[in-house]
């Protein structure tokens, strides 16, 4: 009996919590939920990408005081890249502070899904820089949904254009075999429909070959790599499964350099662990790469100094470090510019929305914000949620990350019917009505 | 109701062999059992006396032999087949089911006479109800009949052996066999407990008219309670017979007192 | 000729990747053979083993130790937290717990799974620490014979040379050493071994010493492969097919059938998996331990189960 | 004294077979069903502590009744029946797979045979049940290697249907619709014109499955084929020579059992997740129930639920108690601490108790009996 009873008060007082505690001095700051995954398969890249995130937050609080006055206040929820973990965080974090949760990040393309429909039911939008649901560019549809800098349609796009570029041109596609290496999982088999459309257009042989997660074993993919030969690999891989990719492409002596990750698939910790073998290695970049700009100056002044920085300061300059805290910074300029219409205090999801869907970096404010050189302008409407979509190829020398193209542009003719084309679908599943971007201001 | 000088064969066993690997556990035994009455088999430990019933039951194949049981003769069946034919059964180890109570235990017996399926079990109502009381009822009788009323809800690992006993002797009851084979019923009983038993087994062949097949290593307990006895050595047949005549047979004195062949 | 070379290369190459399972295996039946615990935490010991090895090395290297000194210091270091965990899960979890039937014993163990986990985490962190002690690179052979010749990854050979000395170690202790019998005579009969006076709670932690060196053993092979990393623990559940296919006894067994699971998912993975959509070695290994279990319901060499009544 | 049955006396057998047959449980049952069905819904509908925000049903509630019921069915097979089945996960995503296709229109060309079978999209509620069947069917067919395969050896004989089924919804376009990502959409949840949408209903929905479940459930092992499941259990050779037939008795459990998980699987990805791929349903979820059955007591349909909410609370409690205490850990050492507590509890519990909380509730309740009375 004992132990049931005390289970049941150390219960109760935790969901009593978890129901109803918001801390307590709060009433003036905007809430912003982190989903993270620190442990599991997945840390080893999801732990660099939350530093970044944590680390901007907490600079607009110590440099700027907060945005134009109001304070950040997160709170972290570990997710463990599992999707059902992912909706329970969500779940406790989205009514926390003033307003509920300024905007959902889920770092994961599985939760994401999850969550669609469930933040437009709550009016909270949900930011997937860079991954998520590749239909959710069409904003008439996905009102919450703001896939921004590039999904995955895009940037498989930009991987072919790459490949078109070093073979001499996209005539020179017809009769290659491009093979897609996938995290079988949404996250890997997002960019398949894109990439049928390409081979039909180009007349490239391709050949999708999952793997199963969480990537460790990958011997046989590799041996019909090996005995089919394709022109190129790409790999939409995340985790253990993109070292071990590359390992076992230098096994059966792929050469690294006919290899092109996406840019999950292109880190500091899928590299470093395949050691030499990893060099030539070649991935996309989602703008930005590793080193450090401006803002990384900020960093060190505001909180490495002060000992308040989230990881070692050698570690700053990493590519998933970089893209933590661009998202980050997406974010908070969201808020400020959804600040401009609704005042300076702690906003609603739906009016961050607003300023997410309007806001427009210009080059000169990319400046201003210390990102030069990490981001080209971007440029948020109604019918376009995704921004922008550059892309450049970046490729692994042994010690670090050297950008080896010029920047791409994802091919918006071949984009647009088939962005149209599922949303459709998504909204005549769902529902939804389309609304007439013509008329949103 | 006793029937004992009837000579209507029940059961018919000839000829039967078993062996396991190199080893011969029967020897083209045959023997038979009349309908209604109490009949043993006695032999010292390792005789073949268990393998002998679980021959008879289906849980053995015999490697030759025919076994003819209710007129119908067969060399092959599955226990179950055996169970539905009219053969119940007790085991030397208590082979109970622990996790249950002393009522469901015996409840389970009643397993072949439920004609309610699946789907009117899951509603538990009207005429499933109505069956399930039904059976409640027949098994409280037994339950009656074997004295332990104020044990019927306690699970059953917690009951003394000589209890487990008499439940397991319930459960076999519940099936309302045609031939009851009992295995070794009084081993590990204390003098008092294996009266109790002899009671009962005697009552049951009386009250319900039902033929019993008993083994026991122990010829004193069964001599008073069989009408005929047949003795196993060794996988083979060496008497059969009154208990008066099995007592004065020489190769069974020997075979019990451990004389070399 | 091409087809043939082709073939012979995934044939290789499955049967060694077997090998490297049935490193992860053996740990299993050891401690199944010896206390009856279907022992789910074999991979997290693979990763606590892993983990303690790199963190050592690195570190004595950095402190400007020769490599071959630290790599001996760093697998002494590893082996005594293997014995600590070994110790602990003796004295907290299985001593406790004897007697208990098989499915208790086995949920017990994903519960230390999960303690192994979160505390080889955050006693040695959670990124990913590559290791070298093993050649990666590749082979290639007959390459007069077949185009392109015959690949065959020096890791592999490593690891089935490893596992070989670590069968025959196995066998000499069994067999030889008076720890290694009254081991045996545990797995018999528990009751028997304790009247003839052997102490079953050192029986047993010997049992998980052992089980923890394999598993040791394992992840210089698997780290070298991966990354010493938390994935690692997802072999548990790729060992489970080669046990049950050479049977939860048995020491060759564990080898056997990982040659078997690992020729075939890379078989029918290469040769059938195109045709029906990919990826079909997930399950494969476990549809073929099915198999094997419906023709022989103890794995190929395990134990006769008799039923008795 | 208060829990006393004396002068409680039975009149007829059908009585005594009553699911409660002392009175004070009945009132505490009946107290439990009113906060249940009455309380919870007033209070959140409106928005009345603990139910401020959505949280304690979205993510706490839903989830703890939908696995409740997949408990109940693993139950079924592990608890009553003692087969051991690590395929917990697949049944329940044969039930969602199966529950989407019948919702949204099945489709199988014979082209071979020149025409096609066409099934219309059905009402949700005929699909979440028929998806429920789907899953019986699997079950009894990956249910027949039991007839020979004992113990843990079916445990990981049951990892084929987990794996394979994992593979099946992972590989095979013609599941999810051809959607492009694998992930699918659940169906408007219309039953007979009403729209489930909000939580409370939602709440409302699964509450009624599971008590509608729950009960029957708690009749099928309290009858005869129940019995029939335990006797196996206990001694299978011996269930047969008492006229059991191995065969019927495993199958009825595993068609049951696998039954129930199917509906909650359908449940689970229709009115919890909402859009889902075959992760939801990993090894993971098998391994998880197979935990809530062993905690909360094998072989006792109460024990599922408290089996439930122990391993779908105490995790969520352990990473969100150090939160709200303000304690300064790092996210990452919540989560290893998660990890470590909870599997010395878990540890802790199966030596304390290896027959679970509801082996601890009935040896309280016969304590309570005798109180004040040690005897």
């Amino acid at each position: 009996m004992t132990i049931i009873a005390r289970s049941v008060s150390i219960l109760a007082a935790a969901l009593a919590g978890a129901a109803f505690g918001a801390p307590a001095a709060a009433q003036n700051d905007q809430f912003i939920p982190i989903l993270s995954y620190r442990t599991g398969p997945y840390a080893v890249n999801g732990a660099p990408y939350a530093n970044g995130v944590v680390d901007y937050y907490n600079l607009i609080n110590e440099r700027d005081g907060g945005i134009n006055g109001v304070r950040i206040l997160t709170e972290e929820c570990e997710t463990g890249y599992a999707t059902d973990k992912g909706v329970e965080c969500y779940e406790r974090l989205k009514s926390k502070g003033p307003t509920g949760a300024a905007f959902i990040n889920p770092l994961s393309t599985g939760i994401t899904f999850a969550l669609t429909e469930k933040t437009a039911t709550d009016k909270i939008p949900i930011i997937t820089m860079g991954y998520g649901r590749a239909d959710s560019k069409n904003g008439a549809v996905f009102a919450y949904n703001f896939p921004l800098l590039g999904t995955y349609w895009s940037a498989a796009d930009i991987a072919i254009q790459y490949a078109a570029k070093e073979l001499g041109g996209v005539d020179k596609l017809k009769g290659r075999k491009i093979s897609l290496l996938y995290h079988d999982s949404p996250y890997g088999k997002e960019p398949i429909p894109m990439l049928q459309v390409l081979a039909q257009k180009y007349g490239f042989e391709f050949t999708p070959i999952p793997v199963t997660h969480p990537g460790v074993e990958q011997k046989s993919q590799w041996l019909a790599i090996r005995q089919n030969r394709p022109d190129y690999v790409l790999v939409w891989g995340w985790g253990v499964m993109n070292s071990t990719a590359i390992k076992e492409a230098a096994a059966v002596a792929y050469p690294r350099d006919k290899m092109i990750g996406v840019w999950w698939s292109g880190a500091e910790p899928d590299v470093t662990p395949a050691g030499d073998q990893a060099a030539g290695y070649k991935s996309l970049m989602l703008q930005h790469g590793a080193g450090k700009f401006p803002v990384h100056a900020d960093m060190e002044k505001y909180l490495y100094a002060k000992g308040k920085g989230s990881t070692e300061p050698g570690k700053i300059s990493e590519i998933l470090y970089n893209r933590g805290m661009t998202n980050a910074m997406l974010g908070v300029e969201a808020i400020r510019k959804a600040q401009e219409k609704f005042g300076k205090k702690p906003l609603t999801g739906e009016q961050v929305r607003w300023g997410l869907e309007n806001l427009i970096l210009t080059a000169d404010r990319i400046k201003e914000l210390g990102f030069e050189g990490m981001l080209k302008p971007v440029s948020i409407s109604c019918s376009d949620h995704e921004g922008a979509r550059y892309g450049r190829v970046q490729q692994w020398d042994g010690k670090g990350w050297k950008v080896i193209s010029d920047w791409f542009t994802a091919d918006e003719s071949l984009i647009e019917p088939l962005v149209a084309d599922v949303s459709a679908k998504y909204a005549a599943e769902k529902k939804i009505t389309p609304r007439d971007c013509a008329k949103e201001t | 109701m006793r029937a004992p000088d009837s000579n209507e064969i029940l059961l018919q066993v000839e000829d039967v062999a078993l062996a396991f690997g190199g080893v011969k556990a029967l020897r083209d035994v045959s023997f038979n059992v009349r309908k209604g009455e109490i009949r043993a088999i006695i032999g010292p430990n390792g005789a073949g006396k268990t393998s002998m019933l679980n021959v008879v039951n289906g849980f053995y194949h015999p490697n030759h032999g025919v076994i003819t049981f209710k007129g119908r003769t067969r060399t092959k069946m599955q226990p179950f087949e055996a169970a539905r034919g009219g053969i119940a059964r007790t085991f030397q180890n208590v082979a109970l089911f622990k996790g249950m109570s002393a009522l469901d235990n015996i409840m389970t017996g009643r397993t072949l006479k439920v004609r309610r399926g699946l789907l009117w079990q899951v509603l538990r109502y009207g005429p499933a109800l109505a069956e399930e009381a039904e059976h409640r009822r027949k098994v409280e009788e037994i339950i009656d009949f074997l004295e332990i009323e104020t044990i019927r809800k306690v699970p059953v690992g917690r009951l003394p052996y000589g209890l487990q006993k008499r439940v397991e002797l319930g459960r076999a009851l519940a099936m309302e066999p045609d031939l009851l084979l009992l295995d070794e019923p009084m081993a590990g009983m204390n003098l008092e407990e294996k009266e109790d038993m002899s009671r009962f087994i005697i009552d049951v062949n009386n009250h319900y008219g039902t033929t019993i097949a008993l083994i026991e290593h122990d010829m004193a307990v069964v001599m008073d309670l069989s009408d005929r006895v047949a003795v196993l050595d060794h996988g083979v047949k060496i008497a059969d017979g009154t208990p008066d005549e099995v007592k004065r047979n020489q190769s069974v004195i020997d075979a019990y007192l451990g004389v070399a062949r | 000729m091409i087809a043939l070379g082709q073939f012979l290369e995934v044939l290789i190459g499955g049967l060694m990747s077997g090998v490297l399972y049935s490193l992860v295996a053996l740990g299993f039946v050891l401690i199944f053979k010896a206390s009856g615990v279907f022992n789910y935490a074999q991979g997290a010991m693979v990763l606590l083993a892993g983990l303690a090895l790199v963190r050592a090395l690195d570190l004595l290297v950095a402190n400007g130790l020769p490599l071959w000194v630290a790599v001996v210091v760093a697998i002494g270091f590893a082996a005594v937290i293997m014995a600590a965990t070994a110790w602990l899960i003796e004295r907290f979890v299985i001593g406790p717990l004897v007697n208990q039937d098989g499915l208790t014993l086995f949920m017990s163990t994903i519960g230390v799974t999960f303690v192994i986990e979160g505390a080889a985490e955050m006693i040695f962190g959670s990124d990913v620490y590559p290791l070298r002690l093993f050649p990666t690179d590749a082979w290639f052979l007959f390459e007069g014979l077949f185009p392109g010749g015959i690949l065959v990854n020096k890791l592999d050979v490593w690891g089935a040379l490893i596992a070989g000395v670590l069968v025959a170690g196995l066998a000499v202790f069994f067999q030889r050493t008076k720890t290694g019998r009254a081991l045996r005579a545990v797995a018999d009969d528990h009751l028997a071994a304790h009247s003839v006076g052997i102490p079953i709670s050192w029986i047993w932690f010997v049992v998980w010493l052992v089980a923890g060196l394999v598993a040791l053993v394992a992840a210089t092979v698997w780290g070298t492969k991966l990354g010493v990393q938390f994935s690692i623990t997802f072999l548990a559940l790729k060992a489970l097919p080669v046990l049950i296919i050479g049977g939860l006894t048995s020491i060759p067994g564990a080898i056997v059938g990982g040659l078997i699971v690992g020729a075939g998912e890379k078989l029918a993975e290469v040769y059938l998996g195109p045709s029906i959509g990919g990826g079909i070695e997930y399950w494969f290994a476990y549809v073929l331990a099915l198999a094997v279990l419906l023709l022989r319901p103890q794995g190929l060499f395990g134990e006769r189960i008799i039923e008795r009544i | 004294m208060l829990y006393r049955e004396a002068g409680q006396f039975k009149t007829t057998y059908a009585e005594d077979m009553a699911i409660f047959p002392i009175r004070q449980d009945r009132i505490a049952l009946a107290i439990l069903l009113g906060i249940a069905f009455i309380g919870v819904p007033l209070l959140a509908s409106f928005h009345i502590w603990p139910f401020r925000t959505d949280y304690l049903l979205w993510a706490i509630l839903l989830p703890f009744l939908i696995l409740a019921l997949a408990a109940i069915g693993t139950n079924i097979l592990v608890g009553y029946c003692g087969q051991i089945s690590l395929g917990s996960g697949a049944f329940m995503a044969i039930g969602a797979y199966s529950a989407y296709k019948l919702a949204t229109g099945v489709h199988i060309p014979l082209a071979w045979l020149g025409f096609a079978v066409a099934i219309p999209p059905l009402p949700v509620l005929a699909s979440i049940l028929l998806g429920g069947l789907m899953a019986a069917g699997a079950g009894i067919l990956f249910g027949i290697p039991s007839l020979r395969i004992k113990g843990l050896y079916l445990a990981v004989a049951t990892l084929a249907a987990q794996f394979f089924f994992d593979w099946a919804f992972l590989r095979i376009p013609w599941f999810t619709n051809y959607a492009p990502s694998g992930s699918v959409n659940a169906p408007e949840l219309n039953f007979f014109g009403m729209v489930v949408r909000t939580p409370v209903e939602r709440y409302l929905l699964c509450l009624l499955f599971v008590t509608v479940m729950a009960v029957l459930a708690k009749n099928l092992v309290r009858g005869n084929l129940g019995r029939q499941w335990m006797a196996i259990r206990d001694m299978d050779i011996a269930a047969e020579l008492i006229g059991i037939r191995p065969l019927y008795a495993k199958l009825t459990a595993f068609a049951v059992s696998s039954f129930i998980i199917g509906t909650a699987g359908a449940l689970w990805a229709f009115v919890y997740l909402g859009s889902w791929e075959p992760l939801a349903f990993s090894i993971d979820r098998s391994l998880e129930l197979l935990f809530m059955v062993i905690i909360g007591g094998l072989g006792s349909i109460m024990g599922s639920f408290i089996g439930a909410a122990f391993i779908l609370i105490v995790p969520i409690m352990l990473n969100v108690v150090p939160t709200e205490l303000g304690l300064p850990l790092s996210t990452q050492t919540i989560t290893h601490l998660q990890f470590i507590i909870f599997g010395s509890l878990i540890c802790y519990l199966l030596i304390k108790e290896p027959h679970g909380f509801a082996r601890l509730i009935s040896i309280g309740k016969e304590k309570l009996r005798l109180w004040p009375f040690p005897y």
